[in-house]
C-alpha cells in the first residue's frame, strides 16, 4: 500500500473516530452534565425554565440536538463560551495560540535537553553519570506537576520579588502594562512571533520571560520520558549487530554513534516526540491554570467547574482532533525515517 | 499392499496481500501450487526445499493450522479438508506436529506436567492414571519422571525437543508431522533426537511427514522424498533412489551444494546462478525456469508434466518429459 | 506436587533479588515502596484518625515545630498525620485504578486480539475514541457529576485509564498468538479461551507488569492533580494531591502544606518507578538466558 | 605467521555470574591460508573473532592472552590505531545479513562511508564530491566482483529491499574493497540456502586465491570446512581441542569431541549410522573442573576431572587430550 | 558497583541535607511578616534546585538565620515615585461575565459599567444611602408615589457621539427590560408600569410582538420631552430611586446599539456584551482581551453633577488574577496599584496584634511605604448555613425519610454547635462580624438591640441526644448526613468543616460529612431541594432591607424559605406590610418583628457579615468607599 493511500485511509478512520468523540462528547456535555444547571441560577423563576430549555435546544429529542450539534460543529458555530465571555471560536482563537506557544516553548526545551541526555546516558551506561540523569529523569516522571509549578512559582517568582531581585513573571503570558504600551497587532496569535515580526523587542522578551517558568514545568515533566526512550533505544542500537558492522569496517567511533546509531535510535524518539508534543498541546491544564497562563488548558478547567457546555465541546474536540492528527503525522513520520515500514 | 495414511492432492494455498483504501485483496503469495504427495504407514516421507519453498506451509495444512485454497487432504482414507468442532478435535487426535523451535513452541510458563496433563485432560484420556501415563510418556522420549516438573528455560535444548515429541505422542497419534524438528539444535544433539524418532517409529510405527532443508538427514531417516521448489513439488521418489539418480536439474544441483565433511572428496560442484523468483508472481510455467542450466523455451510456457520414471520416482521436468 | 512450583518461585525470587541486590537504586525504591505501603497499613495506628476528620482553626498554618513537625495546614491538622493517613487512600486508588484497568484491558485487548477481524475492528475503534478523548476532561465531567469522593476519582481514573491497557493488551496478544506454541496447542485442540487465558494471557502479562508498576506512580500523580484542580475529595477525606493543593493559596505564608504532601508524591512515584525499571532488568529474557 | 593468538582467556559479566567464554584460545594463521574454526553453539567461535577485532560488547573483558596480527600485539594498540587495522587490514563478514546492515541507510551510505575512511586513495583526495565519485565508482566495481547483478541500482537500495544473499554480497563486497590481508567470516554463510551459500563461498574461494587472503573461516558445518580451508581447529567450551590439517582433523581426528560430532553428522555422502554425544554443552558460568568435555567423554580419566590437559601433538594434529602425549 | 553506591550516596546526602535544611529553617519562630517568608522560602528554594553539596546548604541556612534578623533597611518617607503616574494597574480577582449594562449582575462586570456608563441617579460620594440625580438634573414623585418625572442634564454627549436625552433614557431601560434576561438583573425594573409581567412572558418565549408593541403603547415610560422623561409603576415602590441608581439602567446610546445589533426580545446583544463604549461615563472600555481589560479615559467627560470629576488616568488596567500571592507581590513590588488581598494573605501587610485587639488598621512598618490599607468598611454581604426543613431526593425527587431539621431542637443544636468567636478570629481574622438577622449592620432597619446567636456546645449535645430518639439516631446507631458548599469560597468551606466538626465531635450519632461542589452543580441539588444544609452567601442588589427580608423570609417568593421548604403565611404578610410602609418608624417595628420570628425559628445560623478593606499604593489619591459601588470609582483617583 503507498503511503498516501493508507494516510487516506487513516483519515476515513480518523473521522470515525471523531465521531466517536462527538458522541461521547456530546453525551456527556448534554445528558451528564446537564447544561441547563448553568443556565438556571437561584434567582430563576421555575416558570422560566422551558424557555431556557427551548432556547438551547434542550426540548428537542437527543438525536436531533445531535444533528443540530453536528451541523454546529462543522459550521463553526461553536456557541457561546460563558466562562471566556465570548464566542467560543473567538476564545479559540485567542487561547488556542497561546498554548501552541507554550508547547513549543517546552517542546523545544524537552528535546535539547531530553535527547543528549538520554545519549549521555547511553553512551556513559552503568557509570555514575548515567545513574544521575536515571534518577534526573524518573524524578521527572516522578513529580507531581502542580508541585513543580508552585515550587518554580515561588523560588524564581516569589522570592526574588521579596528580596528585590529581578524576578521572572509567574503569570499571564505578557505584562500587560507593557503590552498597554506596546502594543502589537494579532497576526498569528503567537505573541513572540508576532511581535518579533513587527519588530517589537520589548513585547518578545517579555513574552518570553512569561514563557519561561510555565514552559520549564511542563518540559522537565517530559524530559524524563524523551531521556529514556532515548537512552534505551540508543542502548538498544548500540547492541545491534549493524554497530558491529560499522566498527569491523574501520568507521571513526564518533561517526559510528553520532550517524549509524543515532538515526536508529531516533526513530522510537521521533515517535515519542511527536506523541508528547500532542499531549502538551491538550494537556497542559494544570500548568496553564498555575501560571494563569491563557491558554486552552486554563479555559477548560474553568468550564468544567463551571459546566460550560459549549467550551468543553469545543475542547475535546479540538483536543481529539490535535490527538488522532499528530498519531497520523507521527506514524507518517515513522514511515519516512525506518524505510522498512511498508503500508 | 501399503496404506497411505495421509494423501494430499492438488494442495494449493494463496495467501492474500490485503492493500488500497478499502483493505482489498490486491494479491496473493503463491506459497503452495498444486502439490500432491502422499505418507505412508509407518513410513517418513520427507519434504526438502530451501527458505520460502512452501515446505513448512504444506505441513501447517496438514494439521490445519490454515485451510488450503483449493485440493484435498484425505487421512486414512477420508477427506478432512473441510471438517471442524468435533471432527477436527477427533482428527487431531491422530495427527500431531512437532515444531522447529522447541522453546517457542513450549509455553513458557507451563512445567512438563502440566502441558502435558492438559492435552490428556482436553481429551479426555487415560482418565485417573495421567499422571502415570505421563511418566510413561517421559520414558519413551528417553527423559526421567523429574523431568515434569520443570519448565521448558530450565531443560536443554534436546531435552525440550523430547519435552516436545512426547507431548505431541500423548494423543497417541498416527502421524506426525516434523517441522525441522532439529534445526535448532546443535549436531550432537540432532543425533540424539533423530535417533529418538527413528527408534520410536520402529516401535509403534508412526508415520512421519519430514520437513527439511537439510539433505543430510533427509537421507537419514526419510524412506521416501518429495522435492520442492517455489512451491511446487519438482522430484518425488524414494530416498535412496532419489539420492543414486537424482533427475531435476534442481535436485542434482541442490544435492551438489550440500557440503560434504570429507575434504578428500573433491567434487565438480554445481553453482546455481540466481536466486529463488518472488513468491508473489503466479506459477504458470516451470518455477525453475530462471536459474536452470539446461532452460529451453517450453519451460518458459508451460508447467512440466508428471513424469513417472518407474519404481516411484516422478519428476517434473520437461528435459525427462 | 507444588514444591516444585514454589521451588520454581523461590528460584524466580532469587534470581530477581540477585538482580536487584546488584542496582541500589531498585533497592532504594523499594525501600520507598514499602515505606508506603507501610504507612498505608499501619497508618491508622501510628495517628490517630480522627485528626484528619476535626478542624482547630486557632492552630492553622502553624509552622513545623517540635509538636507538628511538619506544621499545621489551614484547617489546624498536624501535617504528619495527614500525610501519613492520606497513604492509605492514595495506594488505595493506585491500586484499584490499576487493577480494574488491566482486567478491563485484558478482557477488551484478549478478544479483540485473539479473534481478530471484526470483532477487534470495532472493539478497537471504540477504544480510541476513548484514547483521543482527552482523558482529564473525562476524569473531571466525571467527579464533577457524580461528586468528590474517593470512589468516584477512581471511577473516573479507570474510565480514563483502561483503553490505554487495552490496546496494548491486544498487541501482545496479536504478537504472541502468532507464536508456536499457540499453534502447538491448537493443535492439541486445547480450547480458545483455555487458550486466551492459559497460555497467551500470562506470557502477555508479564512484560506488563513493568508497565503497571510504572503505572502506579502514574495513577498516584493523575489523582493528585485532579484533586489539585478540585476535582479530590472532600476535606475530611486526606489525600495528598488536595492535601497539596490546599497549600496552593497558603504558598507565601505557609510553604509547608504543600511541600511534604508533594515529597511524599514525589517519593512514591519515584518509589514505584524505580522498582518498575528494576523489574525491567528482572524480566528481560536477554538477562534471563 | 600473520595472526598468532596466544592463550585468550576471555570474561562476559553478566547478572547470572561470570560466563568464562574463552579458557586459553590458541592457533596460528598463516598467509594465504585458510583455517576453519569449528565448533557448536556456545564454544566460543565468534568470541574469538569478536575478540581479534576488539569489538566484544562493554561487559566482555579479555583477561589475558596476546593477538599477535603480523608482528604486533593488537591488544596493545590504541583504539585509534585498532580502528585503521580493522578497517584496511582485517575484515570480517558477519553471520546474519539482515541484521548486519544498518536498515536505515541506503547501500550507497554505508558503502561509500566504509571506502571513504579507509580507502588510502579516496583518503588522500581533498575535493569531496570527486571523492564520492571514485567511492561510488569503486563500489560499483566490488559490486561486480561478487556478481551482484545491477550494481548501481543495489547501491540505491535499502538494506530491507535486497534479498539475503545480495545482502551478504554486499558484506563481502564491502569486505573485499578494502584490501584486507586477514577475512574473518563469522558464519558467514549459516542463514543462507543451500544453494545460495554454494554460490557465496565460492566467490569468497575466487577472491582468496586472487588475492592470496588469509581466511579465518568460522563456522558449525564441518562440510564447510572440509570443502573450504586447509587447516581445521575445533573448538569446545571456550578452548580449541584440536587443531590440523583439515585432512588429519576430519578423516582421523584424535580428540573424543571430534570424534564424537563426525559420529553424530548425518551425511549425504555416504551411509552411517548416527551416534549423538551424551549430555549437553556445560554452562560457562559454572564449567566442569579439567577438562571441560570430562563429562561427556567415553575415555574420561579420573586426571580428566582435576586438571586441564595441555595440548600435545598427535600425528601432525594438536590435540588437548590426556590421551595422547604419553601420560 | 562502587560507581552506583557513590551516586546513590550522593543523592541520599543531598535528599538528607535538603530536608533536614528545610526543617531547620522552617522550625524557626513564626513571626508572620515577608521576612519570615523569606527564609522559610529559601529552604524550599534549596529543594527544588537540589543543591549538590554540603556546604551550599549550611551556607542558604545561614544566610536564612541572618535575614530574620534584619529588619527593612528602607527609611524613605511615604513619597516613592510611581514609574506609571498616567496608568492605574489593579489586580482582582476574575473578569466580568458581560460589560452590557443589561445583562451583567456580578461585581467586575459592574465595575466596568458604572466607571463608563452612567445613571439618572447615583450614590453621593461616599454615601450608601443618598442617591442624587446624576444624568438627571432633578425628579418629581407623583402624589400617589406611583409615577417620577425626570428633568435630563443638558449638553452630555456619549462617547460616540449621539447626545444624551430622554429617548436615550427610553432606549436604555426599554431596552433592559426586552432582553430580560431571567439570570439578569432586569428583574429590578419589575415595578415599572406591565414590566414585571411582559418580562415574564418574554422570558416564558410566550410574547409576541404584539405584546411588546402593547406594552409600550401603555406608556411606561413617557418621553414627554427632550429632556424631560417620565416612569409610570405599577405600585408605589420606595426603593425605586435605588433602583434608578443600580447599573441596569444605565444609559447607552441608542445609535451606537443600534449600529451593532439593535434590541432582540429576549436575547442577549453579543456585541454589547463584550464592549463598554458608549456611555457618558468618565471612561471607556477600550480593549478586553483574556483577563485583561483596559478602560481609556474620556476626554470629553461632562464632569458630573458638581462639575468637579475629572479624571486624572489615562489607563486603568484591570487585571483578573487568580493567585493572592501573586497580587500581593505585584503590589508590593509596584506593579499594580490596587490588590485584592483576601483575609488569608492580610497578615502579610498589616499588623494583627493590633488589628486584633484595638480593630485598627495599621499597615506593617516594612510595607508602610508602599502600602496603605483602609478600612474595616462594612459590607451588605452576609454568610449563613441553611437548614432545609424538607430535603428531597435528587433523584426521586421524593421528600427523603430523614428529616432532622424539621425538628427544632435539631435546628437549635446546630446554631449552638457554631463556634462563632472562633470563626471570627481564626478564619475569618475579624473581617467579619456577627450579624444579628438577615438584616446587616449599616442599613435600614437593623436593630443592634436584637441578641445574636450563642455558640453552647453542651446545649448542642443536650439537644440532640433528646432529639435523636425520636428523630431515630443514637451514639449506638448513627446517621450521616452531607453538608455542601461551593467549591473555592474559603471562608464557606472552614464554616462547614468547623460545624462539622464540632456535631462529629459530640458522638451523639450524627456523623457530618463535608463534600465541595462546584457552582452549577451545587445550584442544581439546590433547586432539587437536595441540599440537607449549606453554606451560603446573600450580596444585596440595592440598598434595601427589601433585598433580605424577602430572600429570607418569604415563604412563596424568598429565594431561601422556597428552597429549604419554609413557609410563614404571617411572615409573609409582614414583610409584604413592610415594603409599602412609607412610615421609617413603623416599618421598623414591623422589621423588628420580622428578624425575631425569624431568629427564633432557628432555619438559618447567620456566620458573618464581612467586612471589606481596602489596599492600594501609597502613591494613589482619591479612592473613597461606597458600600454600594460594585467596585471601584476611577475617575477621582490619581497617582503620584
Amino acid at each position: 500500500m503507498k503511503l498516501y493511500e493508507y494516510s487516506i485511509r487513516r483519515i476515513f478512520l480518523l473521522i470515525f473516530v471523531l465521531l466517536g468523540v462527538t458522541i461521547l462528547t456530546f453525551y456527556l456535555s448534554r445528558i451528564v452534565l446537564n447544561p441547563l444547571g448553568a443556565y438556571v441560577t437561584e434567582r430563576t423563576r421555575p416558570e422560566a425554565i422551558p424557555a431556557i430549555e427551548k432556547r438551547l435546544g434542550l426540548d428537542k429529542p437527543f438525536y436531533i440536538q445531535y444533528i443540530i450539534y453536528l451541523q454546529d460543529l462543522v459550521t463553526f458555530n461553536w456557541g457561546w463560551s460563558r466562562v471566556a465571555h465570548m464566542p467560543v471560536i473567538e476564545a479559540l482563537f485567542y487561547r488556542f495560540p497561546a498554548t501552541v506557544e507554550l508547547a513549543i516553548a517546552s517542546f523545544i526545551i524537552i528535546i535539547l535537553v531530553g535527547v543528549p541526555l538520554g545519549i549521555i546516558s547511553a553512551l556513559k551506561n552503568n557509570s555514575v553519570v548515567d545513574h544521575a540523569i536515571r534518577i534526573f529523569s524518573l524524578t521527572g516522571i516522578s513529580i507531581p506537576v502542580f508541585w513543580l509549578a508552585l515550587t518554580l512559582q515561588y523560588s524564581f517568582s516569589y522570592l526574588p520579588k521579596v528580596a528585590g531581585l529581578p524576578s521572572l513573571p509567574s503569570n499571564g503570558r505578557v505584562d500587560a502594562l507593557l503590552y498597554q504600551q506596546y502594543p502589537v497587532n494579532r497576526i498569528t496569535g503567537l505573541m513572540i512571533f508576532d511581535s518579533l515580526i513587527q519588530g517589537n523587542f520589548i513585547i518578545a522578551s517579555d513574552a518570553l520571560l512569561h514563557l519561561i517558568l510555565p514552559a520549564m514545568t511542563l518540559a522537565f515533566l517530559s524530559i524524563g520520558a524523551v531521556t529514556r526512550v532515548a537512552r534505551s533505544s540508543m542502548l538498544e542500537v548500540l547492541r545491534q549487530d549493524y554497530i558491529s558492522t560499522a566498527r569491523a569496517y574501520g568507521l571513526p567511533e564518533r561517526m559510528v554513534i553520532y550517524k549509524y546509531a543515532l538515526k536508529n535510535a531516533m526513530i522510537p524518539v521521533t515517535t515519542l516526540s511527536g506523541l508528547l508534543f500532542g499531549g502538551l498541546l491538550a494537556g497542559a491544564i494544570i500548568t496553564e491554570s498555575i501560571f494563569a497562563f491563557p491558554g486552552m488548558g486554563q479555559l477548560t478547567v474553568f468550564a468544567i467547574s463551571s459546566n460550560d457546555s459549549y467550551t468543553i465541546m469545543a475542547f475535546t474536540v479540538l483536543a481529539s482532533f490535535i490527538y488522532v492528527l499528530i498519531n497520523l503525522l507521527v506514524d507518517i513520520v515513522y514511515a519516512k525515517l525506518d524505510p522498512r515500514i511498508k503500508y | 499392499m501399503v496404506t497411505e495414511v495421509v494423501k494430499i492432492e492438488n494442495l494449493t494455498k494463496h495467501f492474500p496481500i490485503v492493500g488500497g483504501i478499502l483493505q482489498k485483496t490486491i494479491g496473493y503469495v503463491y506459497a503452495v501450487n498444486d502439490v500432491t504427495m502422499s505418507v505412508r504407514e509407518g513410513e517418513t516421507h520427507g519434504l526438502v526445499g530451501e527458505s520460502g519453498s512452501g515446505k513448512t506451509t504444506v505441513g501447517r495444512i496438514i494439521v490445519k493450522l490454515t485451510n488450503p485454497t483449493s485440493g484435498r487432504i484425505i487421512f486414512d482414507g477420508e477427506d478432512i479438508t473441510r471438517v471442524k468442532g468435533e471432527a477436527l478435535r477427533n482428527y487431531r487426535r491422530k495427527v500431531q506436529m512437532v515444531f522447529q523451535d522447541p522453546y517457542a513452541s513450549m509455553n513458557p510458563r507451563m512445567t512438563v506436567k502440566s502441558a502435558l496433563l492438559e492435552v490428556m485432560k482436553i481429551h479426555s484420556m487415560h482418565k485417573g492414571s495421567e499422571y502415570e501415563y505421563a511418566t510413561k510418556l517421559m520414558e519413551r522420549v528417553g527423559m526421567s519422571e523429574e523431568h515434569l516438573y520443570r519448565y521448558p528455560h530450565e531443560l536443554s535444548g534436546g531435552q525440550r525437543q523430547r519435552v516436545v515429541i512426547a507431548r505431541a505422542l500423548s494423543v497417541e497419534p498416527k502421524f506426525i508431522v516434523l517441522d525441522e524438528p532439529t534445526a535448532s539444535l546443535d549436531v550432537s544433539v540432532q543425533a540424539q533426537v533423530l535417533d529418538l524418532l527413528k527408534e520410536l517409529q520402529k516401535q509403534y510405527s508412526y508415520s512421519y511427514l519430514l520437513i527439511t532443508h537439510n539433505l543430510a538427514i533427509i537421507k537419514y531417516i526419510s524412506h521416501r522424498t518429495t522435492v520442492m521448489y517455489r512451491g511446487v513439488w519438482v522430484e518425488t521418489a524414494p530416498t535412496q533412489e532419489l539420492f543414486k539418480n537424482p533427475q531435476h536439474p534442481y535436485t542434482i544441483a541442490l544435492m551438489s551444494a550440500v557440503p560434504v565433511p570429507d575434504p578428500t572428496l573433491r567434487r565438480e560442484k554445481i553453482i546455481l546462478k540466481g536466486e529463488p523468483p518472488n513468491p508473489i508472481e503466479k506459477v504458470v510455467a516451470c518455477p525453475f525456469q530462471d536459474r536452470c542450466p539446461y532452460v529451453m523455451d517450453v519451460c518458459r510456457e508451460k508447467m512440466p508434466p508428471d513424469t513417472d520414471l518407474g519404481s516411484e520416482h516422478l519428476v517434473r521436468c520437461w528435459l525427462r518429459a | 506436587m507444588k514444591s516444585r512450583q514454589t521451588r520454581m518461585f523461590l528460584m524466580d525470587l532469587k534470581f530477581a533479588l540477585t538482580l536487584l541486590r546488584k542496582n541500589k537504586l531498585v533497592v532504594s525504591g523499594f525501600v520507598m515502596v514499602l515505606f508506603f505501603i507501610f504507612l498505608a497499613l499501619f497508618g491508622d495506628f501510628i495517628v490517630d484518625p480522627n485528626i484528619a476528620k476535626s478542624v482547630d482553626y486557632p492552630n492553622a498554618l502553624k509552622p513545623p515545630s517540635w509538636e507538628h513537625p511538619f506544621g499545621t495546614d489551614d484547617n489546624g491538622r498536624d501535617i504528619v498525620a495527614m500525610v501519613v493517613l492520606a497513604a492509605k487512600y492514595d495506594l488505595a486508588i493506585a491500586l484499584s485504578v490499576i487493577l480494574a484497568s488491566i482486567g478491563v484491558g485484558i478482557l477488551v485487548g484478549s478478544v479483540s486480539g485473539y479473534f481478530g477481524g471484526i470483532i477487534d475492528e470495532v472493539i478497537m475503534r471504540i477504544t480510541d475514541i476513548f484514547l483521543a478523548f482527552p482523558g482529564l476532561v473525562l476524569a473531571m465531567a466525571i467527579a464533577t457529576v457524580l461528586g468528590r469522593s474517593f470512589t468516584n476519582l477512581m471511577l473516573a481514573l479507570i474510565i480514563v485509564w483502561w483503553s490505554g491497557y487495552a490496546r496494548i493488551m491486544r498487541g501482545q496478544f496479536i504478537s504472541e498468538r502468532e507464536k508456536p506454541y499457540v499453534a502447538a496447542a491448537k493443535i492439541l485442540s486445547v480450547p480458545s479461551w483455555r487458550i486466551i487465558f492459559r497460555h497467551i494471557l500470562p506470557n502477555a502479562i508479564y512484560p506488563m507488569l513493568v508497565v503497571l508498576t510504572m503505572d502506579m506512580g502514574g495513577v498516584i500523580l493523575t489523582a493528585a492533580g485532579l484533586s489539585f484542580i478540585g476535582l479530590g475529595p472532600s476535606p475530611f477525606e486526606p489525600e495528598w494531591g488536595s492535601l497539596a493543593s490546599r497549600g496552593a493559596v497558603y504558598l507565601f505564608q505557609a510553604p509547608w502544606i504543600i511541600f511534604f504532601p508533594g515529597i511524599m508524591i514525589l517519593f512514591a512515584c519515584l518509589g514505584f518507578n524505580l522498582v518498575g525499571d528494576g523489574l525491567r532488568d528482572v524480566l528481560d529474557p536477554r538477562l534471563r538466558r | 605467521m600473520l595472526l598468532s593468538v596466544r592463550d585468550l582467556i576471555v570474561e562476559f559479566y553478566t547478572y547470572r555470574g561470570i560466563v568464562h567464554a574463552l579458557n586459553g584460545v590458541s592457533f596460528d594463521l598463516d598467509k594465504g591460508e585458510v583455517l576453519g574454526l569449528a565448533g557448536e553453539t556456545g564454544s566460543g567461535k565468534s568470541v574469538t573473532a569478536f575478540s581479534i577485532q576488539r569489538l566484544l560488547p562493554a561487559n566482555a573483558k579479555i583477561v589475558s592472552g596476546k593477538i599477535v596480527f603480523d608482528g604486533v600485539d593488537l591488544l596493545e594498540l590504541s583504539e585509534e590505531k585498532m580502528r585503521e587495522i580493522r578497517g584496511q587490514r582485517i575484515a570480517t563478514i558477519f553471520q546474519d545479513p539482515h541484521t548486519y546492515l544498518n536498515p536505515v541507510f541506503k547501500i550507497e551510505r554505508q558503502f561509500l562511508d566504509v571506502l571513504k575512511y579507509n580507502d588510502p586513495e579516496i583518503k588522500a583526495l581533498e575535493n569531496k564530491k570527486e571523492a564520492e565519485r571514485i567511492a561510488f565508482e569503486k563500489a560499483v566495481e566490488m559490486l561486480k566482483k561478487v556478481k551482484m547483478p545491477a550494481p548501481e541500482r543495489v547501491l540505491k537500495m535499502y538494506p530491507h529491499e535486497l534479498s539475503g544473499g545480495m545482502k551478504q554480497r554486499v558484506l563481502l563486497a564491502m569486505a573485499y574493497s578494502l584490501t584486507p590481508d586477514l577475512i574473518i567470516a563469522d558464519e558467514a554463510t549459516t542463514a543462507l540456502d543451500v544453494t545460495i551459500q554454494a554460490q557465496v563461498l565460492e566467490i569468497m574461494k575466487e577472491l582468496q586465491k586472487e588475492k592470496n587472503l588469509s581466511v579465518l573461516l568460522i563456522t558449525h558445518d564441518l562440510g564447510v570446512i572440509a570443502e573450504n580451508c586447509q587447516k581445521a581447529a575445533i573448538m569446545y567450551a571456550g578452548r580449541v581441542v584440536e587443531i590440523g590439517d583439515v585432512k588429519k582433523v576430519l578423516i582421523s581426528p584424535k580428540h573424543p569431541y571430534t570424534q564424537g560430532l563426525l559420529k553424530a553428522l548425518p551425511r549425504t555422502d555416504k551411509e552411517v549410522e548416527l551416534v549423538g554425544i551424551p549430555g549437553t554443552v556445560p554452562d560457562l558460568v559454572n564449567p566442569p573442573t579439567g577438562c571441560a568435555f570430562n563429562l561427556r567423554c567415553p575415555y574420561a580419566k579420573e586426571i580428566c576431572r582435576t586438571k586441564v590437559p595441555p595440548y600435545t601433538l598427535e600425528e601432525g594434529s594438536t590435540v588437548a587430550c590426556y590421551l595422547y602425549g604419553g601420560k | 558497583m562502587r560507581g552506583i553506591s557513590r551516586t546513590i550516596l550522593a543523592v541520599a546526602v543531598i535528599v538528607l541535607v535538603v530536608i533536614v535544611g528545610a526543617v531547620a529553617v522552617l522550625m524557626q519562630p513564626p513571626t508572620p511578616t515577608i521576612t519570615t517568608t523569606t527564609t522559610t522560602t529559601t529552604a524550599t528554594t534549596t529543594t527544588a534546585t537540589t543543591s549538590t553539596t554540603i556546604t551550599t546548604t549550611t551556607a542558604t541556612t545561614t544566610t536564612a538565620t541572618t535575614t530574620t534578623v534584619t529588619t527593612s533597611p528602607t527609611t524613605t518617607t511615604t513619597t516613592i515615585k510611581p514609574p506609571n503616574p498616567d496608568t492605574l494597574v489593579q489586580e482582582t480577582i476574575g473578569e466580568p461575565d458581560y460589560v452590557d449594562p443589561a445583562v451583567d449582575y456580578e461585581t467586575a462586570g459592574g465595575e466596568i459599567i458604572m466607571n463608563v456608563y452612567e445613571t439618572l441617579m447615583w450614590y453621593d460620594g461616599e454615601s450608601a444611602t443618598k442617591v442624587i440625580p446624576w444624568l438627571a438634573e432633578s425628579y418629581q414623585m407623583s402624589a400617589d408615589g406611583k409615577s417620577y418625572t425626570f428633568t435630563l442634564r443638558k449638553g452630555i454627549k456619549f462617547h460616540d457621539g449621539t447626545p444624551f436625552n430622554a429617548k436615550a433614557v427610553n432606549y436604555s431601560i426599554v431596552r433592559a427590560i426586552l432582553i430580560a434576561d431571567p439570570n439578569g438583573p432586569a428583574w429590578m425594573l419589575g415595578p415599572l408600569k406591565g414590566a414585571e409581567e411582559l418580562m415574564y412572558s418574554i422570558q416564558d418565549g410566550v410574547a409576541t410582538q404584539d405584546d411588546v408593541a402593547a406594552w409600550l403603547a401603555s406608556k411606561p415610560i413617557e418621553v414627554l420631552d427632550e429632556y424631560t422623561v417620565r416612569m409610570n409603576l405599577d405600585y408605589p415602590y420606595s426603593p425605586w430611586l435605588s433602583v434608578l441608581a443600580y447599573t441596569v439602567t444605565a444609559i447607552v446610546s441608542p445609535t451606537y446599539v443600534e449600529a451593532h445589533g439593535g434590541i432582540v426580545v429576549g436575547e442577549h446583544n453579543e456585541w454589547m456584551d463584550r464592549h463598554a463604549e458608549a456611555g457618558t461615563g468618565p471612561y471607556i472600555l477600550k480593549s478586553w482581551e483574556p483577563n485583561v481589560l483596559t478602560l481609556v479615559r474620556n476626554d470629553a467627560y461632562w464632569g458630573g453633577p458638581k462639575g468637579n470629576i475629572k479624571p486624572v488616568l489615562k489607563t486603568v488596567i484591570i487585571k483578573g488574577v487568580a493567585d493572592a500571592n501573586t497580587r500581593l507581590l505585584d503590589l508590593l513590588k509596584g506593579d499594580a496599584d490596587f490588590a485584592y488581598v483576601p483575609v488569608t494573605h492580610i497578615d502579610q501587610l498589616i499588623d494583627m496584634t493590633t488589628w486584633f485587639n484595638e480593630k485598627k488598621i495599621v499597615v506593617k512598618p516594612e510595607v508602610a511605604d508602599k502600602v496603605r490599607v483602609t478600612g474595616p468598611y462594612e459590607t451588605f454581604n452576609l454568610d449563613f448555613i441553611a437548614f432545609n426543613l424538607n430535603i428531597k431526593d435528587e433523584i426521586t425527587k421524593q421528600p427523603a425519610a430523614f428529616q432532622p431539621f424539621r425538628d427544632i431542637r435539631v435546628r437549635k443544636a446546630f446554631v449552638y454547635a457554631f463556634d462563632i468567636d472562633q470563626y471570627l478570629r481564626d478564619v475569618v481574622k475579624y473581617f467579619a462580624i456577627q450579624p444579628n438577622g438577615p438584616v446587616p449592620k449599616g442599613m435600614f432597619g437593623y436593630n443592634p438591640s436584637i441578641p445574636t446567636q450563642q455558640y453552647n456546645l453542651t446545649k448542642a449535645k443536650e439537644l440532640l441526644l433528646q432529639a435523636g430518639p425520636d428523630l431515630g439516631f443514637s451514639p449506638q446507631n448513627p446517621k450521616t448526613m452531607t453538608l455542601y458548599y461551593n467549591t473555592g469560597n474559603l471562608a464557606r468551606e472552614k464554616a462547614a468543616l468547623l460545624i462539622a466538626s464540632a456535631i462529629n465531635s459530640l458522638n451523639v450519632g450524627l456523623v457530618i460529612q463535608v463534600v465541595p461542589l462546584d457552582w452549577p452543580a451545587f445550584l442544581a441539588k439546590q433547586r432539587a431541594r437536595a441540599l440537607p444544609f449549606f453554606v451560603l452567601g446573600w450580596a444585596p442588589d440595592y440598598v434595601d432591607p427589601d433585598d433580605y427580608l424577602i430572600p429570607f423570609g418569604h415563604g412563596q417568593k424568598g429565594t431561601f424559605p422556597i428552597v429549604i421548604g419554609y413557609n410563614n403565611p404571617e411572615l409573609n404578610t409582614l414583610i409584604e406590610q413592610q415594603a409599602v410602609e412609607a412610615d421609617p418608624v413603623k416599618r421598623q417595628a414591623i422589621i423588628d418583628q420580622i428578624v425575631n420570628t425569624l431568629n427564633s425559628e432557628y432555619i438559618y445560623l447567620w456566620t458573618a457579615q464581612a467586612t471589606a478593606r481596602h489596599v492600594e499604593r501609597t502613591w494613589v489619591k482619591g479612592w473613597y468607599y461606597n458600600p454600594a459601588y460594585p467596585g471601584n470609582y476611577f475617575a477621582t483617583i490619581s497617582k503620584g
